[in-house]
């Protein structure tokens, strides 16, 4: 216990990792499941549905099947970066979201935020380093395999990569102007308040422009339809990662969700206001929407129990019933519903981003390798350098004015 | 005052002519390149006469006038300007020059009329006129001495004018080098008179020499030599012994340039140089004796060569030599005013005799050779006659030009303040000489039956434009000598007078004396009345005019009488005749003597071992080295990038260890 | 509160030169001995770091951020060169593009 | 006490990756530890306070320029190096004097006066928002002419980039 008030940093760091390890996992498994629910009913299917209730379980099945395969190491490759480079993709990606503040820094344990691991001055930088370095993931993959298809796509997806990285971060840059710091918590601290009491002030407004060009850079930064050329299976088999099975292939497979993570929480953060809500603080009522939420679902999924359910999954979705309804009750508590309402919120509008990732795979064709280099550098670049400019001219034009 | 002021005018004319026909003239019609050339010299021949008639009004203290222009040089104490003098002594030299000069440009526009590079002889001769004007103008030695050898740069140019001629190149060629030879002597003497005198200008010089006593023939000094340095220069440019090789052979340029510039007026520069060093001379009894002799010699040695010449154009220039060496002799024995005399005379008679033979030339269209000739006194009379006047002046027949001027030099000779017998008896014998060798010609040319054949040549007389000239030069054969005329009476020389300030005005101590005899045959004057018969036959029955009759009659003996008899002479006494026939063999020797050797040290040593050798040697090798050492330094551009990065590191360590060792120092 | 000498810094950043001098003279993958370069690069780097902290001065940094940028300009260029070259020698070794000329 | 283990360990990794990056036969080895090397100098830039720099390290250097290296080596399918023989004047002359550079560099070093102690990065993390805005207030107004030279020396170098490399056709 002495231990734990010696170095209150250490603990709380090291419980927030294995904390977030987790919740980030299952979000994981639980994020395939997800887009293959939501891309099945795009097109008219039921999508997983035998292994637990509404293919509930299908995650860890999926993650059992990927544990026991075989894992065979192509003879030819240079093992080493072989080895190195999905560790290396999900390393990295696993680093960039410890940078993400899920709730605000007042809710505090031994001193110590609670929502966020590392709360840096130059977050913002950081992560933009971080995800940089993630190009190297996919690269190494596609060289180490020593194999035609890998390679090109390895090729593809570096100058991928590193093309759009370009627009991404200028469309980011007009956000910093606006807020003029690099850390997350006062970016999003820096956008509360309402224009006309009740219009949130968030980035999205004066940053639409940005905003849009963000999503799109994001998108192909993540190497997802429609920019997934990288592993485009029509022209390069599966792409960077046709050489690796087994658990080397989930970790890449896991690299690119905690990617699309990542980048949504990015999005939330800059243009959506983080954990703030959406709401004037006046509307009181708005602590208890999170246990509403949770207590509306546990209805229905009572609902579906009794009348849709049979055998075992009956009593699986029994389960989670009650997790839902226990959990919405929990939330009703005025202190627990004060320190869920960040998080919550945060999830939420993660999750909305989520559903547009999938949205957009769902609806949307894959480019040509040329339109994507056309359209990363000759259109989405402009537009965003474009963007930055008149919102540093629109920046200084009071000061201008003042100054004569 | 007009031309007084402004002096340079009277250059100034013929080189704008010059400048004019050289430059633009090529294209233009011969009418307008003579009349231009023409114009601009008897132009300056005018604003002569002008200047005479200012010059008059000058009171004697303003003499001599000098117009001074600009400075031209100034190194140190060394200051030079372009400054330009008049006194009596340049007015007859301008007269001469400027006179002759238009007469020559109005022949030459006949003579020249069917002659290519037309406008080309016209510069070149205008060019001469202004150089011969710069060298009689100018106040100081240096300004001669451009004059002096512009004139020689003319004389090369003229000579050379067929230049498609082997032999005028290589005359022209000759001419130049040997004067070089002289004009060696002559720059010395420059550079010796300065570090003496301090400067150049020819009154300050007097000014100085005033001061020194004048030397002895025991004790000869700076004097002498400066003296006998410029008199060398005079030999080349006068053609005397024993640098006159180049005067005959200078005929190979046209007849209108032999007679301008090789019989009128530039081979007398030395004489007027001389002349106008006279203070100098006085007091150099040694210079004055080598003047003399050389001149006599030469007047002596010169008649023998003319004896044999068949060439009418050589005759004339070896008797040229001869007459030259005449004036000398006048002025080596203190007869400064009689060598100008004659230099004048001269001017005028062998000017007249080379434009007769150029006519004669035309005549015969181009024969030379006057074994070729003869009878053509019915064809062509006025030729014929003005020639015949101009062989009168010449060989000293009383009433002539020619007698007063040579009279007056061998009386001077004989009988003057430094007279010496020999060198008189030289010049008596040199006259005889020269009226027989003139007979010769003429009787060669014009009498006796034709030598030549009708069919081939058809004789006629020249065109007006070049005897009007002949008959105005012959006119002044005779009586341009009268000036002294009075002189033979017992009375004044009024040529001698009107010098007389020139000569007198630094003369030395020993100089009285001349003026005195002056004076004395001003008082015997006094006598005329009863003596001045006596003196008239005195002087026409004088050793001289015997001398000339007995020539003229031994040619008319030799000539017309018994025309055969030559050729047995010939025969009878074979070596001499051989001998002098080619002309001592003289050009042979100075062939052996010195432009053999001369071309074997450059063909073989300056040409094979320095040239080629060393120069050539010096210039390979450090090329050579170049290239080995480039050879090697190439290595190091090996293109390998890695022994590059290798020599980038040397260079750092090399700085590294510089950097350490200073705060090695520093701590 | 323990700090480090800047010293040390400079002798790491002094080997780092070294290490990649030795590499641009022994290497002769052009690429290996242009990504040497770069480590030298970088070794300057971490001195002017280090002297601008020593110093309280912000040129230090200014220098490294201009060297830094300058370092893309170079490697995009002479990637594209090394490019060329390859295209035209049919090989990465620095010994066959020794002809001084294409 | 953390300062210096940080240091030391650092430092090792980024020796250990140049040398690496020398003895490696395989062009990508080189260009992975050259990676290793910017990573533990961008954490050395993080230990002197200097955060921007090191996200600028790691962003430019290890995130484009490296990964332009790999993407050429991967583009010319750079297989391992050929062993010919060393270049004479290297094996005579680069190594040693190499070593003697460093020898000299380590004894100026020794002897100079920068032996001076600086704040360790701990220190440092806490003023590193103001050191960055500090840095760009210098690098645009002190500096502001370089800065603009800079960005026209690069747009140069994106031109001559592209005509190098391009087919022509």
């Amino acid at each position: 216990m002495d231990f734990i008030n010696q170095h209150p940093v250490l603990v709380v760091s090291l419980v927030k990792i294995a904390v977030l390890l987790f919740v980030v996992m299952t979000g994981l498994a639980y994020l395939t499941w997800f887009e293959r629910k939501v891309v099945a009913h795009i097109q008219s299917r039921w999508g997983p549905y035998f292994v637990g209730a509404h293919g509930l379980l299908q995650p860890l099945a999926d993650g059992l099947k990927f544990l026991f395969k075989e894992d065979m190491t192509p003879p030819a490759s240079d093992k080493f970066v072989y080895i190195l480079a999905p560790f290396l993709a999900l390393a990295l990606a696993l680093t960039a979201i410890a940078l993400i503040p899920f709730g605000p820094p007042s809710v505090r344990v031994l001193g110590q935020p609670v929502f966020v691991v590392a709360n840096l001055d130059i977050g913002l930088l950081f992560l933009f380093a971080v995800t940089s370095m993630g190009v190297y993931g996919v690269a190494l993959a596609g060289w180490s395999s020593n194999s035609k298809y890998p390679l090109l796509g390895g090729l593809r997806s570096s100058a991928q990569m590193v093309s759009y990285e370009v627009s991404l971060t200028l469309s980011v840059v007009g956000v910093l102007l606006i807020a003029g710091t690099l850390n997350f918590n006062d970016i999003i601290s820096g956008q509360s308040g309402y224009y006309l009491g009740f219009i949130p002030r968030w980035h999205v407004i004066p940053q639409i422009i940005g905003f849009l060009c963000y999503i799109t850079a994001a998108i192909a930064e993540t190497n997802r339809i429609p920019f997934d050329l990288p592993e485009a299976e029509t022209e390069l088999v599966a792409g960077f990662h046709t050489e690796y099975s087994s658990f080397k292939f989930a970790m890449f497979f896991m690299a690119e969700y905690a990617n699309m993570i990542t980048v949504s929480c990015l999005a939330t953060i800059l243009f959506f206001g983080g954990w703030l809500s959406p709401f004037p603080d006046s509307w009181t009522w708005q602590l208890y929407l999170p246990g509403a939420g949770l207590i509306l679902l546990g209805i229905y999924c009572l609902y579906d129990t009794i009348v849709s359910m049979r055998g075992i999954a009956k009593i699986q979705f029994a389960v989670v019933t009650m997790l839902c309804l226990g959990g919405g009750a929990i939330s009703l508590i005025p202190q627990v519903a004060s320190v869920i309402q960040g998080p919550f919120w945060f999830t939420t509008k993660v999750i909305f981003f989520l559903f547009f990732y999938v949205w957009t795979r769902g609806t949307l064709p894959r480019f040509r390798y040329d339109q994507l280099m056309n359209f990363g550098w000759k259109l989405l670049l402009p537009v965003s350098l474009a963007n930055l400019v008149i919102t540093a001219f629109v920046m200084i034009l009071p000061s201008a004015a003042r100054h004569g | 005052m007009l031309i007084l002021d402004h002096l340079w005018i009277i250059m100034a004319l013929p080189l704008l002519g010059a400048a004019l026909n050289g430059l633009l003239g090529k294209n233009w019609p011969k009418s307008l390149i003579n009349s231009i050339a023409i114009g601009s010299v008897s132009l300056s021949f005018l604003c002569v006469l002008e200047l005479i008639r200012e010059f008059a009004q000058l009171s004697a203290d303003q003499i001599p006038w000098i117009g001074n222009y600009f400075t031209w040089i100034t190194a140190g104490s060394f200051r030079v300007d372009f400054a330009l003098q008049v006194d009596q002594l340049t007015i007859v030299m301008l007269l001469v020059v400027t006179f002759v000069s238009s007469l020559v440009h109005i022949y030459s526009a006949g003579y020249m009329a069917h002659e290519g590079g037309y406008y080309r002889f016209f510069s070149y001769l205008n060019l001469f006129v202004f150089f011969m004007l710069t060298l009689v103008l100018g106040a100081n030695l240096l300004v001669m001495f451009v004059g002096w050898e512009g004139v020689g740069l003319c004389s090369y140019l003229l000579i050379g004018f067929w230049f498609l001629k082997q032999s005028a190149i290589s005359a022209g060629k000759k001419a130049f080098i040997t004067t070089r030879l002289g004009d060696y002597a002559f720059t010395v003497g420059i550079l010796l008179a300065f570090w003496t005198f301090g400067s150049l200008n020819f009154q300050d010089m007097f000014k100085s020499v005033a001061q020194m006593s004048s030397e002895t023939m025991a004790h000869a000094g700076v004097l002498t030599t400066i003296a006998i340095l410029l008199f060398i220069g005079a030999i080349g440019k006068s053609a005397q012994i024993p640098l006159y090789v180049w005067l005959p052979d200078a005929m190979e340029g046209p007849t209108p340039v032999s007679a301008l510039i090789h019989a009128a007026t530039m081979v007398t520069a030395g004489v007027y140089m001389v002349a106008r060093m006279n203070p100098v001379f006085s007091r150099a009894p040694i210079a004055m004796l080598v003047v003399a002799t050389v001149g006599a010699l030469t007047a002596f040695y010169a008649a023998t060569i003319g004896l044999l010449q068949t060439d009418i154009k050589k005759v004339l220039a070896y008797s040229t030599v001869s007459q030259l060496g005449y004036m000398f002799l006048g002025l080596g024995v203190g007869a400064y005013a009689a060598g100008i005399f004659h230099l004048m005379t001269h001017a005028f008679f062998k000017g007249l005799l080379f434009l007769c033979a150029g006519s004669v030339i035309h005549a015969m269209g181009g024969e030379q050779d006057m074994r070729n000739m003869g009878g053509l006194r019915k064809q062509i009379p006025i030729t014929y006659w003005t020639m015949f006047i101009a062989t009168l002046a010449i060989a000293g027949i009383p009433g002539f030009a020619g007698f007063f001027s040579k009279d007056e030099i061998l009386d001077a000779a004989g009988s003057g303040p430094h007279k010496n017998i020999l060198l008189w008896a030289l010049g008596l014998i040199g006259a005889g000489l020269t009226s027989f060798y003139m007979f010769r010609l003429i009787f060669l040319t014009f009498f006796g039956h034709e030598r030549f054949d009708h069919h081939k040549v058809h004789v006629h007389e020249s065109p007006s434009s070049m005897t009007v000239p002949l008959m105005v030069l012959a006119f002044l054969s005779i009586f341009g000598g009268w000036f002294a005329a009075p002189h033979l009476l017992g009375g004044t020389d009024y040529f001698e007078k009107f010098l007389h300030p020139v000569f007198a005005a630094y003369a030395p101590t020993a100089g009285i004396e001349q003026g005195a005899s002056l004076a004395g045959s001003a008082g015997a004057s006094g006598e005329i009345a009863q003596s001045g018969a006596m003196e008239l036959i005195h002087a026409i029955t004088g050793p001289p005019v015997i001398v000339a009759v007995l020539g003229l009659l031994l040619a008319w003996w030799l000539y017309i009488k018994k025309p055969e008899l030559p050729a047995k002479l010939a025969e009878s006494m074979r070596t001499p005749y051989k001998i002098i026939y080619n002309k001592y063999y003289v050009d042979e020797i100075y062939n052996a003597l010195f432009v053999a050797p001369l071309l074997f040290i450059s063909r073989y040593v300056l040409w094979h071992v320095i040239d080629e050798g060393l120069i050539d040697g010096i210039v390979n090798g450090s090329a050579s080295v170049a290239r080995a050492t480039g050879s090697r330094l190439r290595e190091l551009q090996s293109g390998n990038a890695r022994s590059y990065a290798s020599w980038v590191v040397l260079g750092a360590v090399g700085f590294a260890v510089l950097l350490l060792a200073m705060l090695g120092v520093r701590h | 509160m323990s700090v480090i000498p800047v010293s040390y810094y400079l002798v790491l950043s002094a080997v780092l030169f070294g290490l990649g001098m030795v590499g641009v003279v022994f290497k002769r993958n052009i690429i290996t001995i242009f990504m040497s370069i770069e480590l030298m690069l970088n070794a300057v780097n971490l001195a002017f770091v280090a002297f601008a902290r020593a110093h309280n001065q912000l040129d230090g940094l200014v220098f490294v951020f201009f060297v830094i940028v300058v370092a893309a300009a170079e490697a995009a260029v002479g990637l594209a060169i090394v490019i060329m070259i390859t295209q035209n020698r049919q090989s990465l070794n620095v010994e066959r593009a020794n002809l001084l000329k294409f | 006490m953390v300062p210096f283990f940080l240091f030391f360990v650092c430092a090792l990794l980024a020796v250990a990756g140049a040398i690496v990056l020398i003895v490696a036969w395989e062009p990508i080895h080189s260009a992975l530890s050259l990676v290793l090397v910017m990573m533990a100098l961008a954490v050395l830039y993080l230990l002197l306070g200097a955060e921007f720099i090191a996200a600028v390290q790691i962003i430019v250097y290890a995130g484009a320029v490296m990964v332009l290296f790999v993407f050429v080596i991967m583009l010319l399918n750079a297989g391992s190096e050929e062993r010919t023989n060393w270049s004479k004047l290297a094996k005579v002359a680069g190594l040693p004097l190499a070593f003697f550079f460093l020898l000299a560099v380590a004894h100026f070093l020794s002897r100079s006066a920068v032996g001076a102690n600086i704040a360790n990065g701990a220190g440092a993390v806490s003023n590193a928002g103001v050191s960055t805005r500090a840095l760009s207030v210098a690098l645009f107004q002190q500096y502001l002419f370089p800065f603009e030279a800079t960005s026209i020396l690069i747009l140069i170098a994106l031109l001559g980039a592209l005509i190098l490399a391009r087919k022509d056709e």
